[in-house]
């Protein structure tokens, strides 16, 4: 199988869809010649020309707008919102808008957008360019939220989007753009609502996302060689939410750590550890739900302190060695 | 010039019969007295929500629809039963769902605020101030990528024109030449807040040269002016032009919603423009004075139209509630 | 001692700081003549003119930048965003901006402003003037966030946000505005970070706020009768959060329901589970906690589906009684 | 007529000394060499996040600079480095922080995007294009309330005007008439993106003529045309006339940011900026050839600059970073 980037497969499933279905298009800031701030609609412009790669003045909360009428006209508009931070601006739209639309409407509207935005600390952007802010959008009801962790589950998950009738909110990882892996050629989709348990184990369950999943493994890996088996659950999609195979793995391991990096305070590792409160698994706890997660803090600039806002693999090994020792 | 021409001239230069004379009459009295009803509805404890009525506004609704087609895409705002009622939305789907019933356009869930009807092109109400505004580009997108005949009316007021997103609107639809017609109906009040202190240059619609759009202030009282003005800035549209960008000065009877106690302007003000600007007794006042309709006939499509209004809220009224197990319904597609 | 309405006891609050401090001003719409869409601030504008009663156009985004601009230079702005709902127009200017400039700028600037938003469904309004939004806030760190159920806890919490440094979000629930209760005429603050137990009880602790606060305590005076006795704890802020007391009640009755009226889905439920999970409280748990909340949906029109969209006594008994007879 | 002006003629008329004018050239040279230095030390892999330097547009930044105050509020965009220089800023601070370090202006929590002094008035840059905008207004008021005499300068990219906060922050300066000059450095592109795709007409300026603001599109490379457009303006605002527009047509040399690789220009255009209007040169041209100043001290004086930025490298060098600990630091006041 073919290995290829994380912002390539998106790319690819892109061109391919927009190929097979004239409905769809690509809108946004600088994705013409420029291919994107990251560069994943770097030659759509060449190949799709100016009608179907729709570069825009600096608009948000517009653009998303516009994604919305068209959307209503059964088109497939793609909307690429340069940094997840500038939702922010445009959550009106985004959750007043679209969201809510086919709801008010009695089900008479349907508003299928797929909302791309790069997330995430790492680059060095600063406190408004670097945030995870996928809560947000989880919070929301009638819109998706889709975090994949891999090129392969980045196509998957992404032809799913593109069919869905429904505003989905589809966030990249800055730092995974350039992660390779093996992606078939073939057209696949990933199902919405089924989280991808990437590594098994017995003794603690890590629910995850996006590059806390890599991170998470490595730790693994290491603690592997020490007897010590962590399973870990990447859960894809944020909504809808896996709940099973959480409280499955919970069931089996009696111990929940969930990671993000998301800040800490209202970050969905709460919602995780409701649902796995509200079921069966509860009982099979034997150590108290731990998170780990960002700090209730913006991101800094400087490297050091960035790295120190949001979980890192000795904060990671750290926290799962504490919850084995039974120190909570 | 325009100034000299007689009513009758200027009906046969815009080739109206008497008959689609007569009709738009007849739907201004239809939005009149649905906007009545509503108020004494709600004033009888039968409206659990708000509501914002557009009396007095009746010629800017019943101009735009008949100078357009059918089939264009309306994009309304929270003022917006009359351009419902005028685009031929069925008005007892529209009491139900303003009585929040099952059997209303949206089952119950938008209500007022949100009435939507999709399958006749109607997009929608939106609470938002100003929310659907941008909603214009994606349908005008959408309508030069299908190569549609069709064109978008966007319809605001005044106070929504004070949004970031128009700006933002007005600048892409220039850009891109979008068919979408952009009518601002200032009713003088966005709120409590009048149109002069909220806006800082006078009229709003000089705000669309800044963006080389063509732009209208026009009485939107005098129905025959808004017919032609919205009439002419259709085929512009039409024709590839690109978008144009209509106000209409105007007024409302009512307060904004269901708790206004009108503080902020005077009775003196709302007796003169209800007395002496009213868009219907203008309108039937040169239909009668041209022997197009009677006083009689007049008062017959009152009756008529009340008919039609009562027996939306026998319908209505007789429609259930929905299911409150169903409340989860149509969150998703 | 007096009593006041919920509304009244915000608006005294308001006059007396501004007669004492001639810097703060309040800005928004229709808060003038009209005294704002719920009343709050009527008569405001004869007593202090329209210097500082400013009216705006319709312009949420730039309303919250204007406070910021003159926060910088040290006035203390209220702002009152007529719905909660339109915070979704400015969280740029809310996230980006006011909550993190203290942070960005390295502690130099500081960013004093009060946002009041009235939340919460019961009206009528339907999806866009309804939504109980208080998560979101949480999630954004440098915000602080204030839900007061009661007149008192309105006047003391509003004093002690007109005197915090940091933006201060200030819900208040649309269905409180006309309730009484006694308020002191003299000034007094009420801490941040402080919950308060509004009912005592040694069964179940129920963690709550604003509305639901009432409702909590009629169903728990009624239980009372049967023997039952039910711990309320009052929030009154979600930022900072006071964990000691939710500790300590949950240690004391080892049984948790959290009710809010915001959606489920990553609503703060969860919030308040991870912090119990995360003390000594877990280990006293002798059932799992739980949450009511509001639907994950849009907020409906119609009555009876509004009602069935967030939790009703009815609802918050059945769960009590369900949680007391071990059914879960 | 001002054509015919030559360049003495106007330096007298604008009451300029000649150790004016070489202190305006002074600090032109000093942006221009830190914004190299900036670029030599990201290419040295030195620095961690990205950048938006303003080399080509040092005239604007300079004549706003000299034709104001020094309290004036300065509220700044992302491409801010120029303005902050010719502020007055510490430049250690400004290089300690543009590198992360502790000794930063923001103690390394910032960086490029997110310099500010706010004890000399400056307010910060901003990441969110337009983001700043409506901080004018709040500045604005506060100045009116306190009787305060500077006025706010508030600074945006051509790309950051089709932003809504624009619109909404124009419409309430003029209405209020507050004290707010307002400067759109327009460098022909928004990251990729011309200016001409991305707004509807131009200049961009006429768009004040919808609120009634006055508004001038002037040469931003000619340093005295600025400063004699924005001491005019200053002027005007100070006297209490309201909000002023000046848009300026300039041009950034590097791109956008750390990762353009300037597929969307020429670099035939990029070098007949250069080489044709750059605004140093043609300044240093007009003092040389009106003898102000020599060559020789013109070259000493670049020398100087970068004798400047080079220490100031070396200081925040050898500042320590942030301690980690410290993270959480500054999230409340
Ligand atoms: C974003 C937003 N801000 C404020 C409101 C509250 N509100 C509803 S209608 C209205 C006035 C709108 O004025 P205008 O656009 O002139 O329409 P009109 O009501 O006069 O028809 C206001 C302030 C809202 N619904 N949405
Ligand atoms: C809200 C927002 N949208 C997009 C961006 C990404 N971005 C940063 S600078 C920039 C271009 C800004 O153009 P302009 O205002 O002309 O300033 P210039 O960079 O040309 O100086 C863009 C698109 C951003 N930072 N914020
Ligand atoms: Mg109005
Ligand atoms: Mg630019």
């Amino acid at each position: 199988m073919p290995e290829i980037t994380y912002l390539e497969a998106i790319r690819q499933t892109l061109w391919k869809e927009m190929k097979r279905d004239e409905r769809v298009f690509i809108i946004g800031e600088d994705i013409g010649r420029y291919g994107g701030a990251f560069g994943v609609t770097h030659g759509m412009l060449d190949e799709f020309g100016e009608k179907r790669i729709i570069e825009t003045p600096i608009s948000e909360p517009s653009i998303i707008g516009a994604a919305i009428g068209a959307a209503l006209l059964d088109m497939r508009p793609v909307v690429e919102i340069m940094f997840m931070d500038f939702i922010l601006l445009t959550l009106d739209q985004i959750g007043n808008q679209a969201a809510k639309m086919h709801y008010m409407f009695g089900g008479k509207a349907t508003v299928p957008i797929v909302i791309r935005m790069p997330g995430g600390s790492g680059t060095g952007a600063a406190a408004q360019h670097s945030q995870s802010l996928e809560t947000l959008l989880m919070h929301l009801p009638g819109l998706k939220v889709v975090t994949p962790s891999t090129p392969y589950d980045a196509k998957g998950l992404l032809t799913t989007a593109l069919h869905d009738l429904n505003p989905v909110c589809f966030i990249e990882h800055k730092l995974l753009y350039k992660m390779k892996g093996e992606v078939p050629e073939e057209d696949y989709a990933i199902p919405f609502g089924v989280a991808d348990v990437k590594r098994k184990g017995k003794d603690l369950t890590v629910v995850t996302n996006e590059i806390m999943v890599h991170k998470t493994i490595a730790v693994a890996n290491r603690l592997a060689s020490e007897g010590i088996e962590i399973e870990v659950v990447d859960l894809r999609t944020m909504v809808p939410l896996d709940k099973q195979t959480i409280i499955e793995s919970v069931t089996k391991t009696g111990k929940l750590l969930v990671i993000h990096e998301a800040c800490e305070t209202a970050g969905w590792a709460g919602e995780i550890m409701a649902v796995v409160s509200a079921s069966r698994a509860f009982d099979y706890l034997d150590a108290p739900m731990r998170r780990l997660t960002g700090k209730n803090t913006p991101i800094p600039y400087n490297r050091d302190l960035e790295r120190a806002a949001v979980p890192q693999e000795e904060d990671i090994e750290r926290e799962i060695r504490a919850i084995l020792k039974g120190e909570y | 010039m325009q100034k000299e021409e007689t009513f009758v001239a200027k009906a046969s230069r815009l080739k109206l019969s008497n008959e689609q004379l007569i009709d738009m009459y007849r739907t201004m009295s239809l939005i009149r007295q649905f906007e009545y009803m509503a108020d004494k509805l709600y004033a009888m404890g039968k409206v659990h929500g708000t509501m914002h009525l557009s009396a007095g506004q009746e010629a800017v609704a019943v101009g735009i629809s008949r100078a357009t087609i059918r089939d264009d895409y309306l994009i309304n705002h929270h003022r917006g039963h009359g351009h419902f009622i005028s685009k031929g939305a069925d008005i007892n789907k529209m009491m139900a769902e303003f009585l929040g019933k099952d059997a209303g356009f949206c089952r119950g869930r938008g209500g007022s605020m949100h009435i939507a009807d999709f399958s006749s092109h109607n997009l929608g109400a939106n609470g938002i101030v100003g929310g659907g505004i941008p909603h214009s580009l994606g349908v005008g997108l959408a309508i030069q990528m299908k190569q549609l005949s069709e064109i978008c009316i966007a319809i605001f007021g005044d106070g929504a024109s004070n949004e970031g997103v128009f700006h933002e609107s007005l600048n892409m639809a220039a850009l891109w030449k979008l068919p979408v017609l952009y009518v601002c109906e200032n009713n003088k009040y966005g709120m409590s807040m009048e149109v002069e202190r909220a806006t800082a240059k006078l009229p709003i619609s000089q705000r669309a040269e800044g963006y080389g759009i063509p732009w209208h202030y026009i009485d939107g009282n005098d129905l025959l002016t808004v017919y032609e003005t919205m009439r002419d800035a259709a085929e512009f549209i039409r024709s590839g032009n690109g978008p144009v960008f209509v106000e209409t000065q105007t007024y409302r009877y009512f307060g904004h919603s269901k708790s206004d106690r009108n503080l902020y302007r005077s009775k003196d003000e709302i007796d003169d423009w209800r007395d002496n600007k009213d868009p219907i007794a203008r309108f039937k006042g040169q239909l009668v004075e041209n022997k197009i309709l009677t006083e009689e006939q007049a008062d017959e499509i009152n009756n008529e139209a009340l008919a039609v209004i009562e027996a939306a809220v026998a319908f209505a009224e007789a429609s259930p509630d929905p299911d409150p197990s169903t409340v989860t319904e149509y969150v998703y597609a």
